[in-house]
């Protein structure tokens, strides 16, 4: 295995790592102010299909992501009244809203584009096209000498080569991803509203009677939740992809809460954790590596059940006991 | 009336079944006709789904996929007045006609397409989910690419082993980067909307793909090199043409009567010179000849080169 | 006569079917301390909670310093000058104390402002009341005590003009809790008004200026402290006369039933929490293990209990038993004879969803005599549920009402009549009383003793030193795990315990003035 | 003191909240521009008006029970067992392996045979999240989501390497042998002059299902081991305190609830495809949650919710027969019914027990 190969294979991590950071950054903000959200899956799923179709209608990635936002902050809310309001049981309220995104997004897609449930493909400014770092090689070098990007790459010093391929040629969302990591550590540990939201989280009763809402707060946090899902979601549909299929999002959102599991719940862990978790889905795509790594062939069964396998195993064995904001999952009740 | 029955992929599966759904478009247009149509939810409704239609009078019904296999040859005997159609399967029985691809030829076909235009010698190969069906396509495109160059290396991914990855066109997309980094210039997809994503990266990246099943040259014009077509919708349009007089019996489509063809427009024609052009028609003339036997994979498992 | 600091007009709160308040009026002079008693359930807290905007009233009318106010949550309440100190602390454990302190009161968007004006503050509180705690502290490190006094900190720093304390002494020594009448004598100098909930009533007589006494949701009386007396104020609680003191003979202590020696034990968090304890006892007598809650008290009735692991040797009639892995958990302990009343009965001794006459046999389910063939012999228990009931006069005498519908007192008498019944050798007891009302009280204090002369071995444990000096036959103290000492009921008192519990020995030699030293550093 | 009598809790604000749902969703249909009440009529008519269409609603009904149950009996311990779906898919191949290499003489040894083989993979599938949970606390949740993933690939290498007959293009088994083949509602129901339930899958292992049914309640509410399941998933500390040991309620429960989810690989399997395909399962593991919250955990209830949802599966297969409504419509049906059900019961039940509280103040 080479140098490229790595640098390939950790490029790859971040791309298929940056949908599960915006939804484990949601995750994070939901669960740390007490509600879990297994319905991470669904808003994901719905702001990929409102992204790709109102970037499709309007030409214009930006507006498509607002409209996926949008989309994710509609199933947010039903979750926060379910989860908040209603004071419901958080878990089957996520189990509802996964199901109501799966057949939501292809019914409407079948009613407005009768494609079977997905979008046409978007072209031009209706996707997020990479950003070329100052002085990286990239399409514009390699059209300028006219060869193959790989090839010029491939040719390039090893500081080059880091800084090409995997530093520089993102989408603008994978360095907004990097950006949101930095915002969440900051929000939580250094501003008021991160102070009362890891509170609330705890022991939403200190917050209330510390003349705090709880409810406004819960909110607050399942909005912005809704947010970072519509970014993650919008991310699959107009940036790594260029339209939306259905299920498209193949289970993303619940390795999200694997990841967010084993950060325990923190901003810099979770970027770590889901470049690990984005890493097993790249390796996914280069058994010729594992070959060359562990010298057999490996099932293709085996490898696609790979993550799975790892984020259990991460699970069970690897970060000792994992301890939850107290009162998550726990609806605050005051009067029974 | 006729019916159409599409197989758990649903009808848009990028695949077979919306080629057969064109089909019936196209007859349906053509004569002003309407037919019946259910895309199935569950193993249980192929029964149903069959039932009900007979019982309802369509005539004939037509299925598309292997998985039809066992409950029709159950089915068709309580109804022997209504005709069937099932593709990709064989069926005996008198009232069923049975239309079977052979999709090795056309894979080989645009397998020898693949490796002429490949630079690097390296082509790759993006299979949807692992089924010895999907084996069988990079089979006879391996041998396809190896016809043309011996030395050629074929890269080969299935994108997974549930339904999903009919589905995944971020993993297709993945797939396709990884397959570059190893220095693959061409790409075949017979991944359904997987493909999608294949298509859409090789075009990004700048390097060609080869479509499968319905012509898909257009939808990256100049960036496709080909299409492996697999003519199902000549299939169900024969089979809702003939209507109620179809023709019983075994169908095999492949390269000698174009049921089975690689795909030539306005929008590969820059892509493919007249010495390639040449090359692979000359094969495809053998294959239909008999003279050119490619290895089908189905047969016994296996596949002779790799 | 100025305007009252606080008056209540027709409060009236009710929980689904439960009537919680029923039209009550209050009113409180500005710089007093009102003190309000009443049985468990009688509704105080959540008449204070309505103050505090922590419930909101189904009807009537709050005016502070003679001002109609609104207090629909909390924040209304605060900025109405109102601070609450509740039963149950409303801490976050994880937090600091400086963080628990500005939660909700920042100064702010940007957090390090807030901490470092409230740094400043929190030093300036310190010195002038003696409210010292470390500002960097950890909530869950911080003894019950310290959160206490976080929690008073909590209220100053909003600049409360009037104080509720719901029960604050029923975690505290007696040393502690003298210093914290200390703290609200001089906060009632500054002109400060305070409401102390309390069960004690010698609490009462010494430092509230009037009562107000609460049954059944309502406002039964309101009285000068100085003009009542606690027999007439048990009264007024409960409806009727009561015995405050327990009735029995001297014990007759047989054999050997439990020895303990060396017992250590680590808690989840690898803390040792009983750090090597030497206790028997013996049949017909009753050892009370005093000691303030926190100092392994509980920890050692889990181990004896079954459903914690410790070391050391434990022989029980003669032969030990193990304590941990197969045969350490509570089904082997029950075989054993050992029953076991557990600290808190709504968490452990009963399942709540579950209908009296299942929590009958709880612990017990796997017995031959509730079973017929593979299946449980329902009607059986149930008959059974229904004779225990009677006999422990458990009301309503519905063996079919679930657990939570019980009232408190009523609820253990269910987890006792399960208990008692079994005729053990050992009975494990652990705040018998604890949320019961004096009615109860008696009666369960009057079962306990009855087992006791039937010649059975009883450990009990309690924070209450009164419950523990008239039933106890012999008394040790517990501080952090270890065992101080051991008294003989009739010749000790509650000042000497009292420093036991807080881990002075030497109780002759030390001042008053030393002992509280000690208590501050904590 | 009760809030409300028992009859309002499990008929009337199941029943409200149902009607909820069916509003939804006919406002989803109106939008799609299709007839809500046309659509309706459809729905019962090929599901309830034909014996046919009782044989697949039954069908499907007794898929749903086994999975409905596996999640009630988890639910009574606080587990949220979303792994029906693999223990099913893995429990088929417990099924295919008895079917096939054990010559059955008849089919009623046959289905005791692969209840058993089916009960036992189910269960073993569960176990490994069960422990994980009880001994590392790791989350449940997220173990059997990722043991659906991790099922469904090992299944397909058996299906494609292993079991698949050679040259077949399904990745299927080979058809199991004729001892094996239940009898369906038609071999049992039909006579000569009047064919019933033709062609439809419901068969034998329906009776099964009831007879699950009846199981499940006599283990949660009369012996020893269900007194334990349900009072540990009430009170964990209370459970230590009786010496119920948390580790082995868990595994216990888990097992149990793997086998009765497995159990719906002997009707899909054994009963109708005669063979394991792939696809048996098709989300009837994750229905299984919508129908135990819909039966309030309760073998009863979860039998009604089960039938209903082999209503709502088989109306929804007669809608995209005649219709142009995509079959997603039911996914969205399936959703609305969680919803109101499940995460917004209170919505529907705050009310409610405000109405009975109140009527009840004024009659005293
Ligand atoms: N959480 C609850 N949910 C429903 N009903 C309750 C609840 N708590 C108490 N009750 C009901 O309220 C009634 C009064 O309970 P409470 O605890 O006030 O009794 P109490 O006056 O303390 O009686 P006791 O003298 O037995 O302790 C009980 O009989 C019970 O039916
Ligand atoms: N949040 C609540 N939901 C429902 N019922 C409640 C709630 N809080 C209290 N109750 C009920 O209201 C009644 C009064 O309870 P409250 O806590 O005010 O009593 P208390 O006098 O403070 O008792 P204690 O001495 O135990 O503190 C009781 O019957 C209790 O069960
Ligand atoms: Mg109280
Ligand atoms: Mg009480």
């Amino acid at each position: 295995m080479e140098f490229l190969d790595i640098v390939q294979l950790l490029d790859t991590s971040i791309r298929l790592g940056t949908p599960l950071l915006f939804a484990c950054l949601a995750g994070l903000f939901s669960e740390r102010s007490g509600v879990v959200d297994i319905g991470l899956e669904g808003k994901m799923l719905i702001a990929a299909f409102f992204s790709a179709a109102a970037a499709f209608y309007t030409g214009n990635a930006w507006l498509g992501l607002l409209a996926g936002i949008a989309a994710s902050m509609v199933l947010a809310v039903i979750h926060g009244l379910a989860s908040i309001t209603f004071r419901g049981n958080q878990l089957i309220s996520g189990v509802a809203i996964n199901f109501l995104a799966a057949g939501m997004t292809v019914l409407v897609a079948q009613s407005w584009f009768k494609q079977g449930g997905r979008t046409p493909p978007l072209t031009g400014n209706g996707r997020f096209g990479n950003v070329e770092l100052p002085f990286a090689i990239g399409p514009t070098e390699a059209e300028a000498a006219g060869r193959p990007l790989s090839q010029m790459i491939g040719e390039a010093g090893p500081i080059q080569q880091l800084y090409s391929e995997l530093i520089s040629g993102h989408s603008i969302l994978v360095y907004l991803g990097v950006l949101a990591v930095v915002a969440t550590w900051w929000i939580l540990f250094r501003t008021r509203f991160g102070l009362r939201l890891r509170a609330v989280g705890e022991n939403p009763a200190a917050v209330d009677t510390a003349g705090v809402s709880v409810i406004q707060l819960r909110y607050a946090a399942v909005l912005i939740c809704g947010v970072l899902c519509g970014l993650a979601g919008a991310y699959m549909a107009t940036s790594l992809q260029a339209g939306f299929v259905k299920d498209m999002t193949a289970g993303r959102g619940f390795i999200a809460l694997a990841a967010l599991i084993f950060a325990k719940w923190r901003p810099v862990y979770a970027m770590w954790a889901c470049l690990l978790f984005g890493f097993f889905q790249a390796l996914e795509t280069r058994p010729d590596l594992i070959e060359a790594v562990i010298g057999m062939k490996v099932q293709i069964q085996l490898l696609g059940a790979l993550p799975y396998i790892l984020t259990v195993v991460i699970l069970a064995g690897f970060i000792g006991k994992a301890i939850p904001p107290k009162a998550s999952a726990e609806p605050y009740i005051k009067e029974r | 009336e006729p019916a159409l029955i599409f197989d758990l992929g649903g009808k848009f599966d990028k695949s077979f079944n919306e080629a057969a759904f064109g089909g019936a478009t196209r007859w349906a247009e053509e004569t002003g006709g309407t037919f019946r149509e259910i895309e199935l939810q569950s193993e249980a409704q192929r029964e149903q789904a069959l039932r009900r239609f007979a019982e309802a009078g369509a005539n004939p019904i037509v299925m598309t996929g292997f998985a039809f296999g066992n409950v029709l040859s159950e089915v068709a005997p309580d109804y022997p007045d209504t005709k069937f159609a099932i593709i990709d399967m064989v069926v005996d029985q008198p009232n069923v006609r049975s239309v079977v691809f052979n999709e090795h030829e056309g894979s080989y076909l645009v397998g020898m397409m693949a490796a002429q235009a490949s630079k690097s010698g390296t082509v790759g190969f993006i299979g949807g989910m692992d089924i010895p069906l999907i084996r069988k396509f990079a089979c006879g495109y391996v041998q396809g690419v190896k016809a043309v160059n011996p030395d050629a290396t074929v890269i080969q991914n299935m994108t997974g082993t549930t339904p999903a990855a009919w589905n995944d066109p971020v993993k297709g997309s993945e797939l396709t980067k990884a397959q570059i980094a190893q220095g693959a210039d061409v790409v075949y997809a017979a991944a359904g909307g997987t493909g999608v994503g294949v298509l859409q990266t090789a075009a990004d990246e700048n390097i060609l793909s080869v479509g499968v099943d319905s012509n898909q040259n257009h939808l990256h014009s100049g960036k496709v090199l080909t299409s492996m077509m697999k003519r199902v919708d000549n299939a169900v349009y024969e089979a809702m043409t003939a209507g109620v007089d179809l023709e019983t019996g075994f169908n095999v489509m492949g390269v000698a009567n174009g049921g089975i063809d690689y795909a030539m427009d306005e929008h590969n024609a820059s892509l493919v010179s007249a010495d390639m052009k040449a090359k692979v028609d000359m094969a495809k003339d053998a294959i239909a000849s008999g003279e050119l036997a490619v290895h089908d994979y189905m047969s016994d498992n296996t596949c002779p080169v790799e | 006569m100025t305007a009252p600091a606080i008056e209540l007009k027709g409060i009236s709160k009710a929980f689904g079917p439960v009537q919680a308040n029923k039209d009550i009026s209050i009113s409180v002079q500005p710089g007093t301390i009102h003190g309000i008693i009443g049985e468990n359930g009688a509704g105080k807290s959540t008449l204070m909670s309505i103050l505090y905007g922590f419930y909101k009233a189904d009807a009537g009318e709050i005016f502070i310093k003679g001002q109609k106010t609104q207090i629909p949550d909390s924040q209304h309440a605060i900025k109405a000058g109102i601070g609450m100190v509740f039963q149950h602390f409303k801490l976050v454990e994880n937090f600091t104390v400086l963080e628990n302190i500005i939660l909700g009161a920042e100064d702010g968007a940007m957090l390090t402002t807030s901490l470092g004006k409230a740094r400043k503050e929190l030093k300036h509180l310190a010195d002038e009341y003696g409210l010292n705690v470390d500002p960097d502290a950890v909530i869950e490190n911080l003894s019950v005590g310290h959160q206490q006094r976080v929690e008073i900190l909590k209220a100053l720093y909003r600049k409360a003009e009037i104080l509720i304390l719901d029960e604050p002494t029923g975690v505290l020594t007696p040393a502690e809790a003298d210093q914290l009448f200390r703290i609200l004598d001089r906060l009632r100098e500054e002109g400060k008004t305070i409401i102390l909930i309390t069960h004690k009533l010698r609490e009462i007589m010494d430092t509230t200026d009037t009562v107000s006494v609460m049954r059944r949701g309502e406002m039964t009386a309101t009285v000068k402290t100085s003009e009542t007396s606690p027999e007439e104020l048990a009264e007024l609680m409960v409806g009727r006369k009561v015995l405050l003191r327990v009735d029995k003979v001297p014990a007759t202590p047989g054999k050997t039933v439990l020895d303990v020696k060396g017992l250590r034990v680590v808690d989840e968090k690898g803390v040792e929490r009983v750090k090597g304890i030497d206790l028997t006892v013996r049949a017909g007598e009753i050892l009370g293990i005093a000691g303030v809650a926190g100092n392994g008290q509980s920890e050692l009735l889990e181990v004896l209990g079954g459903f914690a692991d410790g070391t050391g040797v434990i022989t029980m009639n003669g032969t030990e038993i193990p304590l941990t892995g197969q045969g350490a958990d509570g089904r082997a302990r029950r075989d054993a004879g050992i029953s076991h009343v557990p600290e808190d009965r709504q968490r452990e001794g009963l399942i709540m969803e579950y209908s009296a006459w299942e929590n009958t046999v709880f612990g017990y389910h796997r017995d031959k005599d509730h079973q017929s063939g593979i299946l449980m012999d329902n009607a059986g228990i149930q008959a059974e549920a229904q004779e225990k009931m009677d006999r422990f006069d458990v009301r309503p005498p519905n063996p079919k009402l679930a657990a939570k519908n019980f009232s408190g007192g009523n609820q253990q008498k269910i987890v006792l009549a399960r208990e008692i019944e079994r005729n053990p050798d050992l009975l494990l007891i652990g705040q018998p009383t604890r949320g019961v009302d004096i009615g109860a009280i008696e009666f369960i204090h009057q079962q306990v003793v009855n087992l006791r002369d039937q010649g059975k071995a009883i450990l009990l444990v309690s924070v209450e030193l009164d419950e523990i000096m008239s039933l106890s036959d012999r008394i040790a103290v517990m501080f952090d795990g270890h065992i101080m000492g051991e008294r003989d009921p009739a010749q000790t008192n509650e000042r000497e315990l009292g420093l036991l519990m807080a881990g002075i020995t030497d109780t002759s030699a030390v001042t008053n003035g030393a002992s509280e030293e000690a208590l501050n550093d904590g | 003191m009760d809030k409300m009598p028992k009859w309002a809790d499990i008929v009337l604000i199941p029943v409200i909240s149902l009607l909820l749902a069916a509003f939804f969703s006919s406002l989803v249909i109106l939008a799609i521009g299709e007839s809500p009440v046309e659509a309706f009529k459809l729905m019962v008519d090929g599901a309830l008006m034909r014996s046919a269409g009782w044989g697949y609603t039954l069908y499907y009904a007794t898929n749903f029970m086994f999975t409905g149950l596996a999640v009630a009996v988890a639910f009574h311990a606080r587990l949220f067992n979303i792994g029906g779906e693999g223990q099913a898919m893995i429990a088929g191949l417990g099924v295919a392996l008895v079917c096939l290499y054990i010559p059955w003489p008849h089919w009623s040894l046959a289905i005791l045979g692969a209840s058993v083989g089916a009960a036992l993979f189910g269960a073993l599938w569960a176990l490994i999240p069960a422990y994980l949970q009880a001994r590392r606390g790791s989350h449940i949740v997220i173990t059997t989501i990722m043991f659906n993933f991790i099922a469904a690939a090992l299944l397909n290498y058996v299906l494609v390497e292993l079991l698949r007959p050679v040259g077949a293009m399904d990745p299927a088994s080979a058809k199991f042998p004729a001892g094996t083949h239940l009898p369906t509602f038609q071999d049992m129901f039909s006579t000569e002059s009047s064919k019933m339930f033709r062609g439809a899958p419901a068969n034998v292992t329906f009776f099964l299902a009831l007879a699950a049914c009846v199981f499940v309640w006599l283990l949660i509410w009369r012996t020893r081991l269900g007194y334990e399941i349900r009072a540990f998933g009430q009170s964990e500390t209370a459970a230590k305190y009786a010496g119920i040991s948390p580790v082995r309620i868990t595994v216990i429960a888990m097992l149990i609830s793997g086998a009765l989810a497995g159990m719906m690989a002997v009707n899909t399997t054994m009963g109708e495809s005669e063979r394991l395909i792939l696809n048996a399962t098709e989300g009837a593991g994750f229905i299984g949650i919508a129908v135990a919250l819909m039966g309030r955990n309760h073998p009863l209830g979860v039998c009604v919710a089960a039938i209903l949802f082999g209503f709502l599966y088989q109306g929804g297969a007669e809608l995209a027969l005649w219709t142009n409504i995509p079959r997603e419509l039911i996914v969205v049906i399936q959703a609305l019914v969680i919803l109101f059900t499940g995460a917004l019961d209170n919505m529907v039940r705050e009310p409610i027990e405000k109405l009975f509280i109140a009527m009840r103040r004024r009659n005293a």
